[in-house]
């Protein structure tokens, strides 16, 4: 067996046990904490499985937006599952039986890693043996993202775009303000406070270099949106949530999340006004690689703005719901 | 020679899951789970290396800048009881 | 020559970073109580990190891929301490006692955790 | 079957066994927050699927190095990584019904909300199990 085959067993071993433990654990905070573990070990399997763009995502959502909106429910409802009152049989003989058939279904799949399996002989060749000429960018996964399938990225932003706005209807309404409350926040934490400081600068610098580097490395909107939204919140986590309205105000930042959808869009459109089809960026440079480069750089960009943008207002849609924790469920 | 310490460090991972499921207080299962991130941020750099295509570090990069936010808001979420700025009467733990 | 030397010398650093990172988390599952499982984990994981990342930037050479180790290094010096501090700070005032041994502490049974979860 | 197979087989299976234990979360927790992280390791199985079948043996990552090489299938990656995003946004949204629903029945455990339903629908909960009879 080679090197390769053991990290892989591993990893998959590891989130076998993690997600096994989550199945059991009954403190809710223990649950978050392993998910993030679980989102940790997966983010290590997909460079492994030579996924570097999808593992760069992955990292950027587990290591911090996903466990602080989690934390941010826990806070609003309860810490504690309740034990379950209905019989475990039926849903454990679905979940059998379900898994069997699936199993029985992979028996017929191709081989892992085998590079003559029907996904590897149809359209993937062709991407990795025109991107360089047509394209003009070292990236494949950018170029197939912000290029040859840029109407299906256009759907997911869009996507993102609609979730943010239903969690902002869900819950910007409902920000109450009860009386007796006294604003807190960590200011005797110096040390944190200091180191905060200092991480934020390079935070948001590395969210730039991710954003514009991702023609020729990992990288790309999705993840440098997440990046940029991190560093928002872990300032509003250490210097209060007020501090942070100041800096980035709500109002803004929900202008945001439409203006890159509308970015994205608009730059199809003009490529519309140019006689070509939708999303055909060649026409926006002297020459097809010069189009496509500025093309993918204004898509980018708008998907970031809306990620970004998405994700501080929905923390701030949390983190401004004001009951705390009730002490029965704390 | 990264064989082996691709090999410590999985052990080590191993060991901080055990403890991460455990407990038994909850300080022990943030520490275990920030020291598990600490493993994942060398864990990636070593691969690349065991690889031969060692430019992914940006992803180790990544994990070492954010992994501190999570366990922020474990912290404060665990001392105000809230992740906004205001604390009630009852949320007033010092 | 200097190929076997600088190999060595990377060698050498990845083993003791290993070492210090398997003992570690050996600290961490076999240590009695909150305190010494910190104690063991904060301090040789910062010291352990630093010296598999210094491993490998010795083994990477001059390249841009040394920079970025080295700013890992730099980041994973300043927020492993800080996270651990202030664990420990946040498990203080939470009024977590640390486990003291017998003779020196009139009440017994300071040990039992109670910032602890049911 | 021999070794060969088991291990070419082995990521799809993990995968299974994954998709499984986030199935059964799902199914049989009251809890709505646990369903929603039973949820989650049912998708991240689905994205360790696509990734699996992408994967070239000896191939690297679809990065171009200007030196022949195998890479792995793109396809999936693109797929997945905006898939990643789309599903924390998802996730956000399924959580903020949560609160909501705290908010509005001061519970998350499932048989709790559908017993303040009944109750507010038939009276009592006898008269609801009498009806679904």
């Amino acid at each position: 067996m080679s090197i390769e085959a053991i990290i892989n067993i591993a990893l998959f071993v590891f989130l076998g046990l993690t997600a096994f433990a989550i199945l059991k654990l009954r403190a809710l905070f223990a649950v978050v904490m392993l998910s993030a573990v679980f989102s940790l070990v997966s983010a290590a399997l997909l460079v492994h499985l030579d996924a570097v763009d999808v593992a760069f995502t992955e990292a950027a959502v587990g290591a911090g937006i996903s466990t602080v909106l989690m934390l941010a429910t826990l806070a609003l409802t309860s810490r504690h599952e309740k034990a379950p009152t209905r019989s475990q049989a039926l849903p454990l003989i679905v979940v059998f039986l379900t898994g069997f058939a699936l199993v029985y279904g992979t028996l017929d799949m191709p081989r892992f890693g085998d590079p003559q399996a029907p996904i590897q002989v149809h359209v993937a060749p062709k991407y990795i043996a025109d991107t360089q000429s047509e394209i003009g960018i070292p990236n494949i996964v950018t170029a197939v993202l912000a290029s040859y399938r840029g109407f299906d990225t256009l759907g997911e932003v869009t996507v993102i775009f609609t979730a943010g706005i239903g969690v902002l209807l869900l819950l910007a309404a409902f920000i109450r303000e009860p009386e007796g409350l006294r604003v807190q926040t960590m200011d005797h934490h110096l040390v944190l406070r200091v180191v905060t400081k200092v991480l934020i600068g390079p935070i948001l610098l590395f969210a730039l270099y991710v954003q514009f580097h991702a023609d020729y490395g990992p990288g790309g909107g999705f993840q440098a949106g997440i990046i940029f939204a991190s560093a928002f919140i872990i300032y509003a986590l250490v210097f209060g949530l007020e501090n942070a309205r100041k800096a980035v105000p709500g109002r803004a930042v929900r202008l945001l999340v439409a203006c890159g959808v509308l970015l994205y869009g608009g730059v199809g459109f003009v490529s519309f006004l140019f006689g070509k089809n939708y999303l055909n960026y060649s026409v926006l440079g002297a020459d097809q690689v010069a189009g496509q480069h500025l093309g993918i750089l204004l898509v980018e960009f708008g998907v970031g703005l809306t990620v970004a943008a998405v994700m501080v207002s929905t923390f701030y849609a949390f983190a401004g719901q004001n009951p705390p924790i009730g002490d029965e469920d704390w | 020679m990264f064989t082996a310490t691709m090999a410590a460090l999985l052990a080590a991972m191993i060991l901080a899951l055990g403890r991460l499921y455990l407990g038994p207080t909850l300080y022990d299962r943030v520490l275990s789970a920030n020291s598990f991130g600490t493993k994942t941020v060398l864990l990636i750099g070593v691969m690349g290396f065991l690889t031969g295509r060692p430019d992914f570090l940006d992803i180790s990069l990544l994990y070492a800048l954010i992994n501190f936010i999570g366990t922020i808001a474990v912290l404060k979420f665990f001392r105000y009881r809230t992740l906004g700025d205001r604390v009630g009467p009852s949320g007033d733990r010092q | 020559m200097s190929a076997l030397v600088t190999d060595a010398v990377s060698w050498a650093l990845l083993a003791s970073g290993s070492l210090l990172v398997v003992v570690g988390a050996l600290g961490l599952i076999r240590m009695p109580d909150f305190y010494t499982r910190m104690h063991a984990a904060g301090i040789t994981d910062t010291l352990g990190a630093d010296l598999i990342l210094l491993g490998l930037m010795v083994q990477a050479g001059f390249s841009l891929v040394t920079v970025k180790l080295l700013l890992i290094a730099a980041f994973l010096f300043f927020t492993s301490p800080t996270s651990t501090h202030a664990i420990a700070n946040a498990a203080l005032t939470a009024g977590l006692k640390p486990r003291v041994a017998e003779r020196s502490s009139a009440g017994k049974g300071s040990a039992a955790p109670e910032g602890g979860e049911p | 079957m021999g070794v060969s197979d088991i291990l070419g087989l082995f990521n799809y299976w993990m995968v299974i066994i994954l998709m499984m234990i986030g199935f059964y979360t799902v199914v049989s927790r009251g809890n709505l927050v646990k369903k929603i992280v039973g949820l989650n390791i049912f998708q991240t199985s689905v994205f360790l699927l696509y990734i699996s079948m992408g994967k070239v043996s000896g191939g690297t990552a679809p990065i171009l190095t200007g030196k022949p090489e195998v890479y792995s299938n793109p396809l999936p990656h693109v797929l997945i990584l905006t898939a990643i995003v789309v599903g924390v946004a998802t996730t956000a949204l399924g959580l903020a019904l949560v609160v909501r629903i705290k908010n509005a029945y001061d519970t998350i455990e499932e048989d709790e909300i559908q017993a303040a339903d009944d109750e507010t629908e038939f009276g009592d909960p006898q008269a609801a199990e009498d009806h679904r009879r």
